[in-house]
Formats: structure tokens, C-alpha cells, sequence
């Protein structure tokens, strides 16, 4: 359970939020929204520990995050809006180091069958720079596959998708809070997982 | 505050230079030569001084946060940076009728150019991250390595050097005159209270410049004449 | 002693006022650029004052 | 969709500390196997500024041999300079920096695991290149081993503490040459250390004081820097 | 929107070759004061290295005047060959190159003004600074003044034959070595006449064939690189 | 008037396209259409003459591209799939070079003009870095409202984008085509531009 209390944050000299407070149970999704440059990178950031947060704490199951360090760095995952993959290495080698980092070992079985999901059979390896935008994004987001992890913070995961890579990561996501995850991510795209309402928190 | 600092320093400043020229007697071996001491040593000695106590504040402010502990780090740093260029300099000008060399490889020469060196590190890290807190923090990280290792830099030169050559001719400051003492001393009081008040005064620049949205620095700017201060 | 002979400091006067004199520059040099950032800072302030206050 | 994977349990198919460390090593070293360039690069960076000097000084054989170890020396603390651009910076570009901050296990043992591979595959191959240039400059053979000796030990303690100027001049641009610029002072006490105790295997001397210097240093490094330079990651990321 | 700029015919308001020529060089000098850093960097880079061969060879002033002239030049060459690196890579990376390409005027005049703004920004600086160094070395007078002049003509070579290898390291990852071998090979009889007009000088003879060599190499590269450059980076594009 | 004619392009091993022919006149726009990975992008850069096709070839005017050269490039802008925008530059330093690269001169109200219209007002001063994703993807596109150019062909403009930017690019591009301007470009998100029917392009 993550709970967030009287959060804020400044970048600059800009007050982006502040007296941020809400709580996100098992088996919830929380879409942060907001225009432009409304922070929502930042608390995504912020959430994940990247960021100090000016004022405020956040919560994992009832103890601190900052506490918490490794703990908590063990049961979520976070997909930026930069894929973390390297050029000159084959999707499949990518995602065995992602595992690695996301602290789960993966065997060549696993990662195959989650890039096939992803829809990148016969891709699996081709030197990521060879591949296009939509499917290095596809590789970025096949690392959820991979091992459980609670709490999923995902930053814009559909920039670069087609229609049925936007409906895969739908059905995903449905998976996910099947199974008591928790899922919290930012989009300007639409984006509906059947069967649950996703709240809504908007950064002004 | 700081009108009294830069006040006494002028004055100190003053009397150490009427010292060191007109009371204190001509050096048998050296002749007149010798008054670059004057100069020298306090800028050398401090130059190492403001190092430390730079390191001191910024470590500081990396453990409890404090953000007026980065601010002072960061206000010495100029003035420890130049002090280290007086003293190459002051010496460089020693050096040239004393060893017949504007630079030799000595030990003390050595470190004090490696110091100068961190200082400018110190400042151009500072200078090319934009984020304050994070060059604050970055910046205090490095000056608490430097500390580490401006000793180990400087036995290791010294070592290194004796192992070539006997020592390089050094002055020694034991059969020193009453005199030469005295004002060697007012002069290092001038410059240390030169630097307390240049920490002072740009440290008060620093805040303005951070705290610029609280309210108390809006109302202080009603205050605030264009030309800003006095000295 | 005179003041040339002053000046001279026996054949070393380029030497001695060399380091003084650049120890003067750097000291005032330093002063010029510490009043200058802090005039620098109290126009941006009223700026910033003025801008507030119009809106 | 894998479902023994998923339905595991969260640290079920944990990975161990080591199996980071090994994994990170390992993957440090194919991508420098991937850009075998980047390796080269720094080894003939190495043989042209030895090879240059004489260019540069003259010829004469004397001189050479006692400027022989200081110029192996300083082009091997260039050319590892030169090397620590990229120990963090194509990670940080990519977001894979991110992510390693994220790491569950320890940040300071990846760190160590980073500066390993570093060191593997920028100072390694210049140890073994080192004796070759020494011949070059006329070196007697005990020398040369000496030489071998006190890159060996020297190169890693170089590799570490420019960890630490790579982290904190993180995506800041032209943090290339500022990382030599906060690095090379604080190196300065390796690079006396070693070209002093090739020094004095050449004058007839022992330099088991130097090497025994040398070798605290490499110990202070190893147990200081890796924790050092995650700090410096973690505010360079903020 | 602005109706007079979406309106007017396509290259009214256009810019002219000089008009990119002067807009490349101020952009890349106010890039580089925004990053003062970088250029303060360079520069200390160099007076550094400068600074770390006496440490690693001895400080007898002897042998450190003969070496004078050769390691300035190498020191220098070594920093202009540093701060090659962001050139063109960082234009790379944010894509502005690719919109580089597709100037309507013409490229070479774009590549010769990122060059020419490269060498103020990098290599006169270390002209201004190298007679300070030379004293460190305690080199005579008549030696400084020449070693100015002779850098003065030689560092612009040494950013315009760097540029060519800087634009040919862009796209070819694995041609890194290729290029190393091509560039400083090419850059090595520019350290030679330097480096040897300075020492003809030190020893009482003249300087005058040493410089004009110099010259005619500049005014080669002033011909021929902005093109073979150009050349390369559509090549690297790709 | 562009013209492809037969055009083909391979990727390593792989046939991305070939016989590719259409026709591009003045007000037209035309949306290359695809999943990730058709070859979309290469299509795009091979229009902008920076791959080189495997077979057939683009006029321009009646004339090939790869012999206009800079008079080609003079009347055509091109948007990638990375901003070309310097981090450490503010918005306004950063329009003016790409306005400079684009050949033309546009003076600082013009620049302004354009940020303020892309509803960057504020934040025309700060470096690039510190905008948010989209924010930076509107001082790109802001490129587009400096200068006249007939044809624009634009790679996933909406990125990043929030809903209120895509309306502003919808406008803009239909201002555009009244001029008799052309548009080539691609997205995966729905864009619409009022009274004009998008022709589409289908890569396999
Ligand atoms: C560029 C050249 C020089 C540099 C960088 C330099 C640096 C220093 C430093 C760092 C100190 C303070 C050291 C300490 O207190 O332990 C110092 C002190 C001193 N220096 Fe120099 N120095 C230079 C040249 C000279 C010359 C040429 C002379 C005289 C012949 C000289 C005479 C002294 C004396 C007398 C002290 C007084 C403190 C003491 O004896 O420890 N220095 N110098
Ligand atoms: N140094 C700074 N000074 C002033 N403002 C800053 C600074 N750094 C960041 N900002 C502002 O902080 C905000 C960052 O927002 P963030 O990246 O979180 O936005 P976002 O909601 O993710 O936007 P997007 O939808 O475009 O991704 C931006 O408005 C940016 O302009
Ligand atoms: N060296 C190579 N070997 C094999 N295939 C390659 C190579 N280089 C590129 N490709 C393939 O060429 C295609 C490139 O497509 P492109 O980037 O044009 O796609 P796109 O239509 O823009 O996709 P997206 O919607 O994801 O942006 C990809 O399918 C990629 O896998
Ligand atoms: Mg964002
Ligand atoms: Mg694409």
C-alpha cells in the first residue's frame, strides 16, 4: 500500500505541487494527468525516490520510503520515458540485464516468451539501434513481464505504440491489478483497462 | 558586522604594510628582498587555512543540510582561489632573485599549484551544474575529497622531491627579527580579516540570489539602495 | 633614505612591488566583482519587485 | 505471458548480491567488446603520446631514458583519463542509470562491479602494453617488471577515483575534460608513487617503499570509492 | 501567429552564406560561454598535463628545458584532441546534425564556421597560456615568443584535421580506430614543425623553414578540410 | 509537387518497402500509416534525401532531390523523432539557431510570437533541460511557425503532446494546407484536421 501525505515539490523556482495526499491500495490504478510541464514526471520521480521531495513523505506498506531503501526498490519497477536500453546490444541481452537491475533472475525461456508477448518475435536479436522507436519501446515495457513486482510507476508507456501494442499493454494492466497489483502512470493517450475504474489525480 | 571586519582590516592592513617597510631592519642575506615575506606567507598560509575551512562547511552542509553552510563554502572559494594565485605569484617573484628560478619543483611549490588546481575544480563543478542543491551537494563532495587528499598529495611530492635532491634553499624562520615578526603577524590579521569580510559580502549576495521568491527578501529590497553597500 | 632609493629596494623594487602590486589588483579586482554581482542581484530583485507588483 | 514468473513470489528467484556484481561485470565487458573501438582507442591513445614525445623532445637516447618511466606514466594516467567518459555517461544518456539506482541490492557494490569492467578493459590492456613502449625507450628488464608492477597496482586506484569525477560531472556537457580536471590533482600521489619506484629500480634503489604506498592506497580506494562515487550518483541524479 | 513570416515567399528573409557563417560561429562561441567551464577546462587540461611530467620525470631544470618545447606541444595537442569530442557529437545525439544537413546554403561553410568557432573556444586560449607554462621551465625569452608564433599557426590545424576525424567517429562505431590512425598520424608534422622550430630556436638557429611549412599546412587545411569534412558527416548520417 | 516513383528501401537484410509511387500536390496531406516497425521513419528520412533509397527515386518540382540539393532543402522542413533542440540553451537561443538552419533570419518578436503561440509564454528563458517532455516537443515544433515552407514532413509530431497542443497542431496544419502547403506525416494517436481528407498511406 502506498500512501502519500502533504507531498510537494519544487523544481527551480517553481512550486510544481504541493499538500499532494491520497493512498493507493492493492489492486487500484491512479493515472496522474495534467498538461504540459504540470509535474507529473517529477512525482513519478519523486515516488520512485529519485527526487527529494520538498516537503512531505511517501509511505510503503506504513514505513517510509527513504527508510526503506532496497526493500521497496524490490517490489516496484518504474519505466521512465527513456527506454534504459543499450544501442548495441540484442533485445534479449537488454532484457537480461533489466531483470538483473530489477533484481530477479531471468532464464533465456522467460525473456524469449516475454518478447514474444511484446510482439517482437524474429526481433529478438537484432542490435536495439536497428530497431524502431515503437518496438525499442516495446522492449523497454516487456521487462514488466519479468518477475513480480507490486507496484508498476510507468512514465508515457504508450509513446510510440501502435493500436495493438496500446491494447496489449491494456490487457496488462488488467492482468496486473487481477492479481492485487498496483499500477500508477501518466498519459496524454487514452487509455482503458476493462472492467476497473482508474482514478484520477490532476496536477495543475 | 561587516563595515567593522572591513574596516579593521584596512587599518591592520595599513600598519602591517608601515611595518614591514619602514620599522623592520634589511635582511643581511637577502637585502630587501626579504619584504615579499610580508605578503607571502599569510597569503600562503591562509590560502591552505580557507581550504580546510571550506571542506569543514561544505561537509557541513552535506550531512545536516544546512543550506547556509554551502553558501559560505561556496563564498570562500573565490577568495581561497585567488589567494592561491598571490601566493604562486608572490613567490614566483621570491623565487626569481632568491634561486635565479621563477619555479623550482619543491615540494611546498608543487602542492600549493595542485591546491590551486582543486580550488578551480571546486568552482567550475559548482559553475557548470544549474540545479543549486545538486552543485551544493556535488561540489561538497569533491571539496571533502580534495581535504582527504591535499596531505597525501603533499607528503607524496615531498618524498618524490628528496629523493632527486637535497633540499631546496628555504628560508627558515628561526633567527627572525622582533620586528620582521610583528608585522609578519598585523599582516596576517589584515588578510584574514580581508577574508572574512569577502565571505561575508558575497555570501550575503548568494542569499539574496537563492531566496529570491521568500517574502522577506521582497521586503528587504525595499530597503536595498541600487549601488547596494558601503565599504 | 629617499623615496627612489625606497622604490629601488636595492635592484629588487620590480620583484617586491610586483608581488605587492598584484596583490593590490587582485584584492580590488575582487571587491569590483563582488559589488558588481550584488548590484547585478538588487536590480534583478526590483525587477522582479516591479514585475509582481504590476500584475 | 510466463506465468511461473509472474505468480513468483517477489524475491522468490531473487538475484544475489554477487550474481549483481557478476552480471554487471560481465555486461560492462561485452558492451566494451561490442565497441572493441572504444578499447583500442585508449591503448593507441597510449602508444601515440608515448611514441609522440620522442617526436616532440628529440632523439637522443640518454635523455629518453630517464624521461622513460614519468611519460609511461603520464600517458597511462592520460589515456585512463580519457577512458572514464564513458564509464557512466552512455548509461545515464540511455536512462539505464535510472534504473540501476532502482537496484534492490547494494548501489556501491554495482559501482564496484562498474569500476572492475572499467579498469578490465581501459587499464588492463595498458599494463600489457607497457613493457613494449618501455623497450622502445632503451628500459632494462627490471625495470620493465617494475614498471608492469606498479601499473598493475596504480591503474585500478586510477580507474576508482575517476569514478567518482565521472559520477559527479554526470550529463553535465564537456564533462569530459572537466572530469581531468577534478580527477588528475587528486591522482597526482599514484603517478609519483609509481614513476618514483621505477625511478629508483633504475638509480639501483629499493622501491618497496613506494610499493608499499602504492598498495594502501589501493586498499583505501577500494574501500572508499565505491561507496563514494554512489553518492555521487545519487545526487547527480536528483 | 506571426502573418508576416508565414506569409512572406520562401527565401525572402533568407539568410545568407555569411549570415550562417557568422550564426554557427556565435552559437557555438555562446554555447561555449555557456559552458565556460568547458573552455577554463581545456585549458587547465593542458596546463595539468603540463604540470605532471615534471612530477612524473624529476625536477632537475636541466633535462626539464631540453624537454620544454616537445611537451608544450605534445600537451597541446593532446588538449585540442580532448576537446574535439564535442564538435559534432553533442549536435549528434540532440539531432540538430540531421537538420544541420539539410541547410539550403552550404555545408562546408557551416563545417569551416563550427570549426573556426572550435578553435577560439579551445585553441587560442592554450596560445595565450603556453609562455606561462614555458617558464615553469624556465625557457628563455626569444624560445616563448616562438613557441606563441608557432602555435598560433598550428593549433587551427590541428581543429580542422581533428573536425575530419570528429565527423568521420560520429555513425562508424567500430571505425573509432581507423580514425585515431588516420587523424594523428596527419596531425604528427604539425607537432614536428612546431616542436622544431621552438628548439631550432633554443639552439641558436632559424626558425624561418619550420614556419613556413606551418603556414603552407594552414592554408591546405583551410582549403580542404571544411570540405572533407562536410564529406564525411553525410557519410556518417547516413 | 512531390513525386515518388517506385521507391523502395532496405534495411539490413530486410525489405522495408518497395513500388512505392504517389503524389503529393499543393494543400494535400498524406499520413503514412503502419505498425511499429513498417517503416514509417526510414520512409520519411528517405524523403528528406538523408537514406538513400534502394530503388526508384522523389522529384521535386519535376526535379530528383538528390540534384536540387540546398534548393530542396530551402522549401522543405523536416521533424524527427528527436527534438534537435541544445539542453543548455534557453527556448529562444534554440529557435533562433533552428531558424537559422532552416535558412532563414527571424528576429526575437517573431521567435516570441512563435513560443507564446505554442503556449510557452514564461518559459521562453529557461534552458531547454529543465522543460518537461512535452514542453520541449512544443520548442520543436514551434520551428514550423518561422518561415514559409511548402512542405513539412513531420515524424510522430505529437508525441508528449497534451490534448490542448494536438488541438494547436490540428490548427496549424490546416492553416497550412489553405496556404497550399503539404503535409507528409505519422503518428499512432488520431489527428484530425478540420474540411481536409487525409490521404493515407498504408506500409506493411
Ligand atoms: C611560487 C613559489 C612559491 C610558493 C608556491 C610558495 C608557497 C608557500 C607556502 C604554501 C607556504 C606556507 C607553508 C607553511 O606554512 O607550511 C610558504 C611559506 C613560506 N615561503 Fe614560500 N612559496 C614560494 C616561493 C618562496 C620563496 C622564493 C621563498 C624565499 C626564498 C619563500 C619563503 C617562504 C617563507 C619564509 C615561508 C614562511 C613559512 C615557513 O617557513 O614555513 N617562498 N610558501
Ligand atoms: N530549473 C527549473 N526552473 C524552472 N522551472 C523548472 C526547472 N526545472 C524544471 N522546471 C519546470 O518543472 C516542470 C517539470 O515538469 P515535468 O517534467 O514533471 O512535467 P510533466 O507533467 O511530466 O510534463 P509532460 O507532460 O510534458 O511530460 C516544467 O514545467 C518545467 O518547466
Ligand atoms: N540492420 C537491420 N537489420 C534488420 N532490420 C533492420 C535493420 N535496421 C532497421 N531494421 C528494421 O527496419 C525497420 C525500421 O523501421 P522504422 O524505424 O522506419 O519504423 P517505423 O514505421 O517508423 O516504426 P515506429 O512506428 O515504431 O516508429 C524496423 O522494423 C527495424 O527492425
Ligand atoms: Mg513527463
Ligand atoms: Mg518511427
Amino acid at each position: 500500500m502506498l500512501e502519500i501525505c502533504n507531498l510537494a515539490c519544487t523544481r527551480g523556482d517553481h512550486l510544481l505541487f504541493s499538500d499532494l495526499n491520497f493512498t493507493l491500495n492493492a489492486g487500484e490504478i491512479l493515472q496522474a494527468q495534467g498538461v504540459n510541464g504540470s509535474g507529473k514526471t517529477t512525482l513519478l520521480r519523486t515516488l520512485c525516490g529519485l527526487v527529494k521531495p520538498t516537503a512531505g513523505q511517501i509511505n510503503w506498506s506504513g514505513k517510509n520510503i527513504q527508510d526503506l531503501g532496497a526493500e521497496y526498490y524490490a517490489e516496484m519497477i518504474y519505466l521512465g520515458h527513456l527506454n534504459a536500453l543499450k544501442d548495441e546490444l540484442s533485445a534479449v541481452e537488454n532484457m537480461r540485464i533489466s531483470a538483473g537491475l530489477a533484481g530477479c533472475e531471468a532464464d533465456g525461456e522467460q525473456i524469449f516468451a516475454a518478447l514474444h508477448r511484446m510482439g517482437l518475435r524474429g526481433r529478438e536479436n537484432l542490435p536495439v539501434k536497428a530497431l524502431s522507436q515503437g518496438q525499442s519501446r516495446r522492449v523497454a515495457l516487456a521487462r514488466l513481464l519479468i518477475g513480480h513486482f507490486p507496484l508498476w510507476i510507468l512514465d508515457e508507456p504508450l509513446t510510440a505504440l501502435d493500436v495493438g501494442a496500446v491494447q496489449l499493454i491494456q490487457d496488462l494492466i488488467a492482468a496486473h491489478l487481477a492479481r492485487n497489483g498496483m499500477v500508477i502512470y501518466t498519459t496524454h493517450q487514452p487509455l482503458e483497462v476493462a472492467g476497473v475504474t482508474t482514478r484520477r489525480l490532476t496536477l495543475s | 558586522m561587516i563595515p567593522w571586519f572591513a574596516a579593521s582590516s584596512a587599518l591592520l592592513f595599513i600598519l602591517g604594510l608601515y611595518m614591514g617597510f619602514f620599522v623592520a631592519p634589511t635582511d643581511v642575506q637577502q637585502s630587501e628582498a626579504y619584504r615579499i615575506m610580508f605578503i607571502h606567507v599569510p597569503v600562503s598560509i591562509l590560502s591552505m587555512l580557507i581550504y580546510l575551512i571550506m571542506a569543514g562547511y561544505a561537509a557541513l552542509g552535506l550531512i545536516f543540510n544546512t543550506r547556509l553552510s554551502a553558501m559560505m563554502a561556496n563564498a570562500l572559494a573565490p577568495t581561497g582561489a585567488l589567494f592561491a594565485f598571490l601566493s604562486l605569484w608572490t613567490g614566483a617573484l621570491w623565487g626569481k632573485p632568491m634561486w635565479g628560478a621563477w619555479w623550482v619543483w619543491d615540494a611546498r611549490l608543487t602542492s600549493e599549484l595542485i591546491l590551486l588546481f582543486l580550488y578551480l575544480g571546486f568552482i567550475a563543478l559548482h559553475a557548470s551544474i544549474d540545479d543549486p542543491r545538486r552543485a551544493d551537494r556535488a561540489s561538497a563532495l569533491l571539496a571533502i575529497i580534495g581535504s582527504v587528499n591535499v596531505p597525501i598529495i603533499y607528503f607524496s611530492v615531498q618524498w618524490w622531491n628528496t629523493l632527486h635532491q637535497g633540499a631546496t634553499i628555504k628560508l627558515t624562520g628561526t633567527s627572525m627579527h622582533v620586528a620582521m615578526q610583528q608585522s609578519l603577524l598585523v599582516m596576517f590579521l589584515a588578510c584574514w580579516l580581508y577574508v572574512i569580510t569577502m565571505a561575508l559580502l558575497r555570501v550575503r549576495s548568494i542569499i539574496l540570489e537563492r531566496e529570491r521568491n521568500n517574502q522577506w527578501v521582497m521586503e528587504l529590497t525595499e530597503t536595498l539602495s541600487p549601488r547596494g553597500m558601503k565599504l | 633614505m629617499n623615496w627612489s632609493e625606497f622604490f629601488a629596494m636595492k635592484g629588487y623594487g620590480l620583484y617586491v612591488w610586483g608581488s605587492y602590486g598584484m596583490a593590490m589588483l587582485v584584492f580590488i579586482i575582487e571587491i569590483a566583482m563582488v559589488r558588481h554581482r550584488r548590484t547585478l542581484i538588487v536590480q534583478r530583485l526590483r525587477q522582479m519587485r516591479d514585475a509582481a507588483s504590476n500584475v | 505471458m510466463n506465468q511461473k514468473s509472474v505468480e513468483g513470489p517477489s524475491l522468490a528467484g531473487g538475484l544475489s548480491l554477487t550474481g549483481l556484481f557478476v552480471l554487471i561485470i560481465r555486461r560492462d565487458l561485452v558492451l566494451a567488446m561490442r565497441r572493441r573501438a572504444d578499447v583500442l582507442t585508449t591503448l593507441i591513445f597510449f602508444v601515440i603520446v608515448v611514441t609522440l614525445f620522442p617526436l616532440g623532445v628529440g632523439p637522443e637516447l640518454n635523455m629518453l631514458r630517464t624521461m622513460a618511466p614519468g611519460t609511461l606514466w603520464v600517458a597511462a594516467l592520460l589515456a585512463s583519463m580519457l577512458s572514464l567518459g564513458r564509464l557512466f555517461s552512455a548509461d545515464y544518456l540511455d536512462g539505464t542509470l535510472e534504473q540501476m539506482l532502482l537496484v534492490p541490492q547494494s548501489l556501491s557494490a554495482l559501482v564496484l562491479g562498474k569500476m572492475i569492467a572499467h579498469w578490465m578493459a581501459s587499464g588492463l590492456p595498458l599494463v600489457l602494453m607497457a613493457p613494449v613502449l618501455g623497450l622502445q625507450f632503451d628500459m632494462p628488464a627490471e625495470a620493465l617488471w617494475m614498471l608492469i608492477l606498479t601499473l598493475l597496482l596504480g591503474t585500478p586506484i586510477l580507474s576508482m577515483i575517476g569514478a567518482i569525477g565521472a559520477a559527479l560531472t554526470l550529463g553535465l556537457r564537456g564533462g569530459g575534460v572537466l572530469v581531468s580536471l577534478l580527477v588528475l590533482p587528486l591522482c597526482i600521489p599514484v603517478l609519483v608513487f609509481g614513476a618514483g619506484a621505477v625511478e629508483a629500480i633504475t638509480s639501483g634503489m629499493s622501491a618497496a617503499a613506494h610499493l608499499s604506498l602504492l598498495g594502501a592506497l589501493l586498499l583505501l580506494a577500494l574501500v572508499f570509492t565505491p561507496w563514494v562515487t554512489a553518492m555521487a550518483l545519487r545526487i547527480s541524479m536528483e
